[in-house]
């Protein structure tokens, strides 16, 4: 297999487990109540875990002598891959739902897909990923209808929560050469194909929250070749500052 | 009087107390208080080392802090529901914590400023908890020997992974060298205040040593504490900041330095480090989920009246 | 005169500065008016100049080859020799004028006496900064009244705002070796000194601004040793991000 | 009519129209448009710029980028008193840009990702703002001139010190040069859009020309400007993002390719990838200091009852 989109789809996979643990991980300690604390410690644990796996994989494929350490820390921005959706920031409650809510639903076919992938190292991470996720995405899932179904304030909240973050929807399903590399090696599903399921399980899970999809409009698009959103600036000057700071040190 | 006869018997016979049976009001109360300080200590523990979840500097360090985070949240649960056994509800509970009227450990009340303090505090903090708590899994009230039993262990898997963090930085750069003693400068005698004042100024000692809720004097452990730490500081090659610290042979302990007991009463009355900081982050969660809460209460009520209906 | 007290003090005056000018730069287009939007990136300007002009002379002193930029990007938080107070974050707006007031009204007395320090180069400075503090101070002064004995609302944010920052305040007249050091080469006050003049300056403005004056109490301290609160490393890991990521380059 | 004759008369003298001086509706409302738009302008545009602010990678740099956003702070008080002749209130025209109805330029709806977005806002967007504004300084409204005397002063300075970035990075590592390279890629066609379509599509251009607010047309300006940055381009070893950009001798221009309309008119509507974000942040900071702004009337009215009394 060429090496080049095969790493790159390794990254890919790696910064959107990364940057959803790290998103995740900043709200430790600012849950609304101590299930919920427990939960998002869990689900930051899962997303760490998951890129691990990735980047790890990455690394070997890439054959430049670099580890996950060095794929999550020493990167810039411009070469970070993930979707410009997992990103953005954590905001109340309901956007943060939000954000998980609409990652999650495509990423978990997109695994469910991949456990079959002919990539076997990737369909052993896929096996493993997609359980832990299942499980996000129900918990998620359940918290998008309590919220919309909730009071008239969390109803509101949650409206426009998925309103905002919306624009970031579109990104999961267009494919670029790299996908179509890995729909044609059979490693990976096209993400255009994800687009039908992920479009009838959201709008189930609106209709039961009583909320309303959006309409598709523009979208915004660019986090798979590094053109990021101004928020990923800021996340990464944080989660790399000490490997930046002593380069070389062995924690 | 029979009753409170009858109770002593079955606590000096090792029996366990279950929630159902009749106990003083006295020991129902010190369980209360303690029980639920224990368990506000794991949630305001939860800060500090969230404090370098974003910043962990790999990302296996980084799983490792988010599982210990997540376990001492489960701590506070399974410690809320031994208390709630006792006839408290958690939100009274959770009210007295933000009022400011209930204590949690004080130790929580310095910051943890540098990476090798996700070290010192769970090599120092973890392993002084757990000296503290073993004996706690021996308790005469059931539900809190049995949650302490499955928290003794996860605790001390972390003061493992503690002392790790401290012995990967006392091998590595100059940097992280002056990081680790910084930081063991600062933990050390913290640490050691967590023990609590000398029994002879202890309030409630006598009474709980009886009870079987305490099986030790705050000294013993202190002691205990300091003569398994000061091997561990040498294997990392680390200078414990007490320059009356010496070995006495004869009595096969280490002999240190006067705590500052002046710092201990004051971080205890509120005057700490981050007191403030600790206690606003925890009114801050609880004020921005109240809309969240509220909601899952007015869905459930629907969802109940939708299946009545 | 000894290099090493006369780099430390010089430190300490460069990063009370930068770090100053660091919060006030967070909340340019934060800012309550349009007119406030223009002073606060105006003061924020001041304090990275003085922070510079600071960091040069430090630099020459220290005779190591470092620069400015080297001392304000390259240090590690607990080589910072700043005030706590300066670097606590800008919470509302009455607590970012508690902040500046507090620690503005002591650092214009220092100034003032370092515009007679025996040290030319350090009285040359002060001339220069001490110019631009009185203009920070009096704004700033008008703020904590107009505030304060506004309305309700703004009079119990501010009174808070006062009482949560109070304990930071002790620290900045408490003098150590390097104090005695420079009030015995006149290069600089003993910092005991200007408690007396601050006391009047900051009662006379909180009885103006219809507020009460703290008791003193517990006084949190540290950061002229190096020992910070938790705030500060945040604030280094965004600030130093870009010269910690490339190491060298020249900008 | 016949003040309308007398007017245009006026106008084509070259003499400046005051504020206390007759003029008809509908150029006091193309007036108070334009300036309004401008003005929201330098304030919008703060926000691209300040998301670099805590970053700079150097004092000095930090400094100018302090400076030039109180510059635009600045700009943006001139620009509203000079609207604020035209009979339009700050308040109003605060209350139109929060609530979406008044337009500010598009490029401020593009991201800052990188220090280099600092060079080139300030090369190319200064750059391009220069060439829009320097024929207003002889604008026939007497207050909108003499603003903009003072703003493209200060403009040509940001200009030339966002040129200076560029040229440090280009000349600087590898990991600079691609930066500025991949800034460049992101600015060049935003800022070629920031002249605004064909004068042919344009709406009000033929009425400005007429009555001396606009001097030249959107498309004369938008060549003077790439006349003058592909050289620019050159000197930094850059390459403009436009494989049909070649030199016409004959012309004495230089040709370049189609500019994609479709992305204007988009942003414009409100889809570029920061509009929400831009405004969001006006509005959360007006509504922060909302406490703020009512304690200082609040207080102006006890000092002038104090007076009073």
């Amino acid at each position: 297999m060429s090496t080049k989109p095969h790493f790159e789809y390794l990254l890919r996979l790696g910064d959107n487990a990364l940057v959803s643990g790290q998103r995740l991980g900043e709200l430790v300690t600012r849950a609304p109540e101590l299930e919920e604390e427990m939960a998002l410690a869990n689900f930051a644990l899962d997303c760490v875990g998951q890129a691990r796996m990735f980047y790890t994989y990455a690394a070997e494929i890439e054959g430049q002598g670099r580890d996950e350490d060095q794929l999550a820390f020493l990167r810039d921005q411009i070469d970070f891959r993930n979707l410009l959706l997992v990103e953005q920031p954590n905001g109340d409650f309901a956007c943060t739902i939000a954000r998980q809510f609409l990652f999650l639903s495509a990423y978990q076919i997109q695994l469910d897909e991949l456990t079959r992938s002919s990539d076997k190292r990737i369909a052993e991470i896929a096996a493993r990923a997609v359980k832990e996720v299942a499980y996000q995405l129900r918990h998620t899932r359940q918290w998008l209808i309590r919220l919309g179904d909730g009071t008239d304030e969390s109803h509101d909240r949650m409206q426009k929560a998925i309103d905002d973050l919306w624009r970031f929807t579109g990104e999961m399903f267009i494919a670029d050469e790299i996908d179509e590399w890995a729909a044609a090696e059979n490693v990976g599903p096209n993400p255009a194909a994800l687009q039908a399921p992920w479009n009838d399980f959201v709008q189930q899970a609106l209709q039961e929250a009583t909320l309303t999809r959006p309409q598709d409009a523009w979208m915004d698009t660019g986090g798979k070749h590094g053109r990021h959103t101004e928020h990923l600036g800021y996340l990464l000057a944080e989660m790399q500052y000490m490997q930046r700071a002593y380069p070389g040190a062995a924690w | 009087a029979a009753r409170m006869v009858a109770f002593q018997q079955r606590v000096d016979a090792e029996e366990k107390v279950e929630p159902k049976d009749w106990m003083p009001e006295a020991y129902r109360k010190t369980l209360i208080r303690q029980i639920s300080q224990h368990a506000h200590s794991e949630i305001v523990g939860m800060l500090p080392e969230g404090n370098w979840i974003t910043r962990a500097p790999s990302l296996r360090r980084k799983a490792i802090l988010l599982a210990k985070v997540q376990d001492e949240a489960g701590h506070g649960l399974y410690l809320y529901s031994a208390a709630e056994t006792l006839g408290v509800s958690r939100d009274e509970l959770t009210e007295q914590l933000l009022s400011g009227k209930a204590k949690y450990s004080s130790i929580f009340n310095y910051p943890t400023l540098t990476w090798a303090d996700i070290g010192a505090v769970g090599w120092l903090v973890d392993g002084a908890a757990i000296m503290n708590q073993i004996p706690l899994c021996r308790c005469s009230y059931g539900p809190y020997a049995r949650a302490m039993v499955k928290v003794c262990k996860e605790e001390s898997f972390h003061q493992r992974q503690g002392f790790e963090i401290m012995l990967s930085l006392s091998r590595g750069n100059a940097e992280q060298k002056r990081m680790a003693q910084d930081a063991l400068n600062r933990w050390w005698w913290p640490a050691l205040m967590m023990f609590g004042p000398s029994d002879a100024d202890s309030e409630h000692s006598a009474q709980s040593m009886a009870w079987k809720i305490k099986r030790f004097s705050n000294d013993e452990l202190r002691q205990k504490f300091v003569d398994a730490s000061v091997p561990q500081a040498e294997h990392l090659g680390l200078r414990i900041p007490d320059d009356d610290l010496q070995w006495d042979e004869e009595a096969g302990h280490y002999r240190f330095g006067e705590i500052n007991w002046q710092e201990f009463f004051d971080v205890l009355a509120g005057n700490g480090p981050c007191n403030r900081e600790r206690l606003n982050r925890r009114k801050e969660a609880h004020a921005n989920g109240a809309w969240v809460r509220e909601a899952a209460r007015a869905y459930a009520a629907k969802q109940a009246a939708r299946k009545a209906a």
